[in-house]
């Protein structure tokens, strides 16, 4: 495999007795690159994480960084960061004393340490709280101490599980925003386990999305989201909705009564079980009356979102309502209301199909 | 819907004082009136059994034997004597020595327990718990079998003497010890394996991780552990009487001073001396688990030990010299208790299991033991456990709380010495409309129960706060009785910690001698203080032999509440499992 | 129905049946219910519950203690039946008298034969013996503060020696003592289990543990033998007086000094005495012409002063 | 006060201490109706709740039932069915157990608790699930035994406390619409307490904003969104830009160098200082030349967030830079890029204007 990249995992496989955590997984990480890890909690995350520090052995699997064989090396001779999902603060040390931690093997004079702290500190924004204990920060201030402790070391490699997923929602998306600067000022390649969408698509350079132990798609959140390899990943990664349909002949599909173009490009032939899905802001409303996959719709319920509004539209020929979401600005020249019926249009470039059923 | 018309419709202005009336009383039903009432009663009974008998204390130690208030003259004659203020040093000098040596042994073997890979935990654990089932004089007992001039190892002790300080460690040292374990298990079970990682993730070393991160979170369990242990070894007496030879300490004196002198104030005063240190110590600890509480996180994954070949080897050496040791104590005494005539005729016999030819009241002491301790677990339960229910949920009543919990944490501070003397004075009192108590059975009981309330108290109290506080809105909401919620749900969900105060309160009631040893009387005479007089009457043989009755009682006792724990309540708490 | 009697007593617990059967032989609608300890323990609960008292009866007890609750005002006063045909020793010679004497309990060193030839000690004969230094940290004997055997000891010995050579006696007894012990049987009980090869203890105890099988010789030292009585006496305010006189009156009756004599060698009746194994053949020449009035007088003084002489043996250790 | 109204509060205070966690409040709930109580953490939402409840006294204020005074009646002669934030089941009860708990002491026979349970379970969806214990039960299905429990005993009025938020995203927007159905189907007059303004807007008819124990607002959830009353509102209620401008001529705002104009509206006279304010999703890009408030942004940053993009948008005369949300559909024909020049408009109908300084 390529030479270029930081760290190469190649078959890692996981097993906790007889529970299979990890399958299979293989992964390329470049140097200076903000990776996400995001899944639905308990599909294996962490237990990559963890076999990524050296904190667990892989069942079976190699671990190679800057080509070398690292599986068997002991954490003390790994180089990475680490910040744990809940801290993990020393609670008996101060802010300085927990920072300094990993300083102290590395034989520095005790101005240097002082020198350090003061300017990790200065870095997540904390200057002054050296004298504090964990117990004196808040939940935000604490998970920035558990950063600075991480970057002391200067680490090649910096480990994040779910560095946020304890805070209020809005402490989160500040913070989202600083760890994502902190990272692109110092260029450490990073690594970060969520299970939260939102976050991976805005910070992440690369999204691993995983499910059950198995990798189901690798690539940045634009492409993860716009061109979901498999319906668990649509569903995961935003809205969507699924018709079962039929390959009916060149580039169009039968779902029920309907007839819908789409894009070629996955490969079925005539009679193939598939699955079209469509992202709820993807429908069109304001559409000319020629165009392609128009239908007539019911309006079933709207529910104010605030910014848009959501409609639940009852399609002739289909069982389940689909959902579509309508900007307010948009909504306000429609004018739409409930029992209404609309004309709306399922584009054809934004119809995904996987074969297959779900 | 249309019953919200059936609400009471009530005038519709309010000036002040109507509504501080409705407030305090209108909008109270009667079921919440009557649960009041139950707790006004709760706080009185604890006044008079703990507040008033303490204060009655007090008083006597600046009064003189007409009872004129003479200041602080029984002090300066306290440390005029040379005899009497010697017994402080004495005092002092045993409890720190005992509370060095068992915070340190207690603190390597919980970690043993909990922190290593050594096998045979559970057994060594139930070994390591079991002095607390026999009284403190049992060690004693057991001390001068094998270390007495007659013993069967003195040679050990190269010529020294062990009665005197030597004994009264080694006894003090054996009963306090399960104590300390138990406490600094619950200490170190405390692991947070997240800590672990990050040292090892940083490079740390394993000393620099047990001095930064085991050491630390475990610091408030020690620091626990050794106010706990002296007090202990401070207020008792038992370990001192039978083994402590000439060496006099602090509670020894009170016994002398008024057994052998007939000078309660004297007893009186010694017994506030007594008072401060245990005060002292339970004020630093109270301190200290606050601060305690702030520091513990929630969300600490447990952490598992790893192999650690040397270590684990080392550790399983401790743990079996230790669990030796003990077991060597007790069984001397179990063998001691069948030699028919020690040292001169040691065939077996029963002979010394024959107490009705003994002082101490004979076999009617042991049954009276087990009838009082009976009765301490049943009606002491009930009392703590509903009393404690009621300052956790019940509305309102703010002050009267406040004092109960000030009560029901108070005897903690009072060694069971100073409690039985108090409650001489106290109930003895003839213009004491309840002196009807003294010398029956009952007043035992009460002693006994307000010797033990504030562990049974805070374990009741944690248990109930571990439920949801919103039980008692739902139920108001639903328009069901508090006291239904209570049977219904609050008891069955606490079982587990009703059974563990009851089992509490059997043990202590069956092992304690302090606080009854002034209270007894002849048809009351206790199992534990009939060991004591025994002793004292040089019958060594059958006192070891009345422990160890002692002492099966409490295991089997014990043994029920693991067959209630285990049998019966797995099937009725089904619902705990997942 | 039955009169029930609380009586306070410090005889010894093996004999309590014994005692309380003979008397119901006679006078079976009475019950007794005993309330046993040892001298100072009974005593310091009779002064405790001196406004409150327990107790309908004292049969059994020091007299030496039972003066003191007589100072306290706490005795009825009441001549038993026959109370004249007492030795006037065991009297008390008050107008209206509130305790009678029972017998008398008499000093007595235990030897134990097998430990002292172990040790190479001799066989001592005289109080004056045990202050030789051969003995050092071989005697166990009673603390007079909280036994009632040990203060009779020491109020003997500074009635034989005289006050200052008593003191001085003690001085030099002390320094071979290795303990003092709270209970006046103890000594005894230790010797008869080879802790201590010699005990100073009382003689009924000396003699029960050579008669269940200890190896123990009984000293009588030669310069006479301190005595204690046992008394009886009535509580002052009993709500059972008919019940408590009829006690008082059997337990100075014939009948029941036979019965003291079972373990006493001298008893309050004149003429009844008989000889009791391992006890010397006259033991009254032996015992001293002890003064109750002064040692019930002095007593605090006494014990004052023998408790900052030796209440703190361990300090020199 | 009107005589239609369900329920009335009057000038409700609570002080607990010196804290006054409730200053004032006065509200009218209508039969029926389905309202929210919406605010930060600690602004005194369930003090309100319980008051209303009676599980707690206000310290002054009066609260009315269909004109009856009821400030002093105690809980039991209320009719109202509670659920907790955290349910509160009862863990050794199964759920027959705790759904019939009420009904003991209504007198009710056997057979008919029965029948009440089973009806009950219907309703929320669990049937079968009667001797289930609660730990066995997932939070979700906790919550709906919580809310059959209230229902058992037919309340006029239903009190639900934050009941969604112990839960995981995705199943409480399920279990939103649920209660909402079910709301709707019963006709039972709601309260709900939230500090989730999507919860809020999506299921409320009513919504009573609080912020430090006063109503900032009372509305329908679009006249919240869209016209907030205070700026407090305005950014908790969605996302706002504010700006600080001067009145400078009928209908017209100076901002820095920026003059905008405005839907009068507002009473503010000429030099007046006040807030103006637009929401991100109101900033147009695709607008003709003439249009008005139209100005020149430079684009600072993009964040992806899956179906529509953030932009960063700094303006000359401006020193904090505005968000400005562009839907994908939108963001297809514009192909904005970081560092690009933009004009974008500020329609006059989407700005906000608040008096005084914020
Ligand atoms: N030490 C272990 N022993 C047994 N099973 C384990 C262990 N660690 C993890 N597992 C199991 O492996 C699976 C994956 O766990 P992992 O912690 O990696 O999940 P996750 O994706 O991080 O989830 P979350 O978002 O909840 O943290 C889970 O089913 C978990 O129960
Ligand atoms: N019993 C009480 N004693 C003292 N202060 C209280 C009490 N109950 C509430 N408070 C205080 O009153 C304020 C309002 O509390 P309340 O519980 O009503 O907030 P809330 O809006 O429900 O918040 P949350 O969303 O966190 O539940 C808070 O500052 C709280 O600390
Ligand atoms: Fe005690
Ligand atoms: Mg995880
Ligand atoms: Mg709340």
């Amino acid at each position: 495999m390529s030479n270029q990249a930081y760290l190469e995992l190649q078959n890692i496989h996981q097993m906790f007795g007889t529970h299979q955590a990890l399958q299979d997984v293989s992964l390329n990480i470049q140097e200076g690159e903000f990776v996400c890890f995001l899944g639905p909690s308990g599909c294996g995350k962490t237990s990559l994480l963890r076999i990524i520090a050296g904190l667990d052995m892989p069942t079976s699997g190699e671990i190679f960084q800057a080509g070398n064989n690292i599986t068997q090396t002991p954490i003390k001779h790994r180089d990475f960061g680490i910040v744990f999902q809940s801290y993990a603060l020393f609670p008996n040390l101060n802010v300085a004393d927990n920072i300094a931690y990993g300083l102290a093997s590395q034989q520095f004079s005790r101005q240097e340490k002082h020198a350090r702290v003061r300017e990790l500190l200065a870095t997540v924004g904390l200057s002054g709280s050296e004298g504090k204990y964990p117990a004196q920060l808040s939940g935000g201030q604490q998970q920035r101490v558990a950063l600075a402790r991480a970057l002391a070391t200067s680490p090649g490699l910096l480990l994040l599980d779910e560095p946020l997923s304890a805070l209020d929602a809005r402490v989160r998306s500040h913070l989202r925003q600083e760890i994502k600067q902190l990272q692109e000022k110092l260029g450490v390649t990073t690594i970060m386990v969520t299970h939260d969408q939102e976050e991976a698509l805005t910070m992440a350079d690369k999204i691993v999305v995983m499910n059950h132990g198995v990798i189901e798609q690798i690539g940045s959140p634009q492409n993860v989201y716009t061109h979901p390899s498999t319906p668990f990943v649509a569903e995961f990664v935003g809205e969507m909705n699924f018709f079962k349909a039929q390959h009916s002949g060149a580039g169009m599909m039968q779902s029920g009564a309907l007839i819908l173009q789409c894009n070629p490009g996955t490969e079925t032939t005539f009679g193939d079980d598939v699955q079209l899905a469509i992202r709820p802001e993807d429908i069109r409303f304001n559409c000319r009356a020629d165009a392609e996959n128009t239908l007539e719709a019911n309006v079933l319920h709207l529910e104010f979102l605030g910014s848009r509004v959501r409609s639940l539209l009852q399609i002739d020929s289909h069982e389940t309502p689909i959902i579509a979401d309508i900007s307010m600005n948009e909504m306000s020249g429609l004018n739409l209301a409930q029992g209404q019926s609309i004309r709306c249009q399922l584009p054809a470039d934004r119809l995904h199909i996987f074969g297959g059923q779900a | 819907m249309n019953q919200s018309n059936t609400a009471t419709t009530e005038p519709s202005q309010h000036n002040t004082a109507q509504r501080l009336f409705s407030n305090l009383f209108g909008r109270r039903s009667l079921d919440e009136w009557s649960l009041g009432s139950v707790l006004i009663i709760g706080v009185l009974a604890l006044f008079i059994c703990v507040v008033l008998p303490i204060y009655t204390l007090l008083s006597k130690s600046v009064e003189n034997r007409a009872g004129d208030f003479i200041a602080l003259t029984n002090f300066s004659q306290f440390f005029a004597t040379p005899s009497l203020y010697n017994s402080i040093n004495n005092s002092l000098f045993i409890a720190l020595l005992s509370t060095t040596i068992v915070t340190s042994l207690s603190f390597l073997t919980a970690y043993g327990i909990s922190r290593t890979r050594i096998p045979f935990k559970g057994l060594f654990r139930t070994i390591l718990v079991l002095p607390i089932l026999a009284p403190s004089l049992l060690p004693a007992i057991s001390l001068v079998y094998l270390f007495g001039n007659q013993g069967i190892i003195k040679e050990l002790l190269m010529g020294e003497s062990i009665y005197g300080p030597i004994g009264i460690i080694i006894g003090s040292c054996f009963w306090t010890f399960p104590h300390a374990l138990m406490i600094m298990l619950t200490a170190l079970a405390n692991t947070d394996a997240r800590l672990y990682e990050s040292a090892e993730v940083l490079g740390a070393s394993p000393i620099r991780t047990f001095f930064t991160v085991t050491l630390p979170a475990a610091k408030y369990g020690i620091i626990s552990v050794a106010f706990v242990v002296f007090t202990l070894v401070i207020t008792d007496f038992g370990v001192p009487k039978v083994i402590g030879g000439q060496f006099n300490v602090l509670a020894t004196d009170i016994y002398k001073q008024v057994i052998g002198q007939q000078n309660f104030e004297m007893g009186a005063t010694v017994s506030v001396i007594l008072l401060l240190p245990a005060i002292l110590t339970f004020l630093t600890d109270r301190w200290l688990q606050r601060k305690q509480s702030a520091l513990l996180t929630s969300k600490a994954v447990p952490w598992t030990a790893p192999k650690r070949q040397w270590l684990d080897r080392v550790f399983l050496g401790l743990m079996l010299l230790v669990s030796f040791i003990i077991l060597s104590i007790i069984l001397m005494a179990v063998y001691a208790s069948l030699v028919t005539f020690w040292p001169y005729n040691l065939s077996l016999s029963l002979k010394n299991y024959n107490f009705d030819l003994m002082d101490g009241g004979g076999w009617a002491a042991y049954w009276n033991s087990i009838q009082m301790a009976t009765f301490t677990a049943i009606i002491g339960t009930g009392f703590i456990f509903f009393q404690s229910y009621l300052v956790a949920k019940l509305p309102g009543f703010k002050v009267l709380k406040w004092f109960f919990h000030l009560f029901a944490i108070l005897p903690l501070a009072v060694p069971g010495l100073v409690l039985g003397l108090a409650y001489i004075f106290f109930f003895n009192s003839p213009n004491n409309p309840l002196n009807g108590i003294y010398g029956t059975m009952t007043i035992l009981v009460v002693c006994t129960i307000s010797h033990f309330y504030t562990v049974c108290h805070l374990t009741a109290t944690t248990a109930l706060k571990q439920i949801d506080g919103e039980f008692e809105s739902v139920s108001a909401s639903l328009k069901v009785p508090q006291i239904k919620t209570f049977w219904r749900v609050t008891l069955p969900v606490c079982m587990p910690a009703v059974l563990d105060i009851a089992s509490y309160l059997f043990v202590n009631a069956m092992t304690t001698v302090s606080a009854v040893v002034f209270l007894y009387s002849y048809n009351t005479s206790l199992a534990s203080v009939a060991v004591l007089n025994m002793d004292d009457a040089g019958d060594i043989a059958p006192a070891a032999a009345m422990a160890v009755m002692i002492m099966l009682t409490c295991m089997l006792a014990r043994l029920v509440h693991w067959l209630l724990g285990n049998v019966l309540l797995k099937n009725t708490q089904t619902w705990r499992k997942k | 129905a039955k009169t029930e009697l609380t009586v306070y007593t410090a005889i010894e617990a093996e004999d309590l049946k014994k005692y309380a059967a003979r008397f119901n032989d006679v006078h079976p609608d009475i019950k007794i219910n005993w309330v046993r300890d040892s001298t100072g323990i009974v005593t310091a609960k009779l002064l405790a519950e001196k406004d409150n008292p327990q107790a309908d009866v004292v049969w059994g007890l020091a007299a030496t203690s039972l003066m003191r609750l007589k100072n306290e005002n706490m005795l009825a006063s009441y001549k038993p039946a026959g109370y004249d045909q007492l030795s006037p020793k065991f009297r008390d010679n008050d107008e209206a008298p509130t305790w009678t004497g029972m017998d008398a309990w008499i000093a007595a060193v235990c030897y134990n034969t097998v430990e002292s030839e172990k040790l190479g000690l001799p066989k001592p004969t005289s109080w004056a013996d045990l202050t030789k230094p051969v003995y050092q940290g071989h005697i166990i004997m009673p603390n007079p503060n909280s036994s009632g055997t040990g203060f009779l000891d020491v109020s003997s010995w500074l009635q034989i020696f005289g006050e200052k050579e008593g003191w001085e006696y003690m001085d030099g007894l002390h320094k071979n003592i290795s303990r003092y012990t709270h209970s006046g049987s103890k000594p005894c009980k230790l010797a008869a289990s080879g802790e201590t090869p010699i005990g100073i203890s009382f003689a009924f105890r000396a003699a029960k543990s050579k008669a269940s099988g200890a190896p123990l010789d009984l000293v009588f030292p030669k310069e006479g033998l301190g005595w204690e009585m046992e008394a009886t006496a009535i509580i002052k305010g009993t709500d059972k007086l008919k019940a408590a006189q009829t006690l008082a009156d059997w337990a100075s009756s014939k009948e029941a000094n036979e019965l003291y004599n079972e373990g006493y060698a001298v008893v309050a009746r004149p003429g009844i005495a008989k000889p009791i194994q391992y006890f010397p053949k006259d033991p009254e020449s032996l015992m001293i012409d002890n003064d109750f009035e002064w040692s019930a007088g002095a007593r605090d003084e006494i014990l004052a002063e023998w408790q900052s002489r030796y209440d703190s043996k361990s300090e020199a250790k």
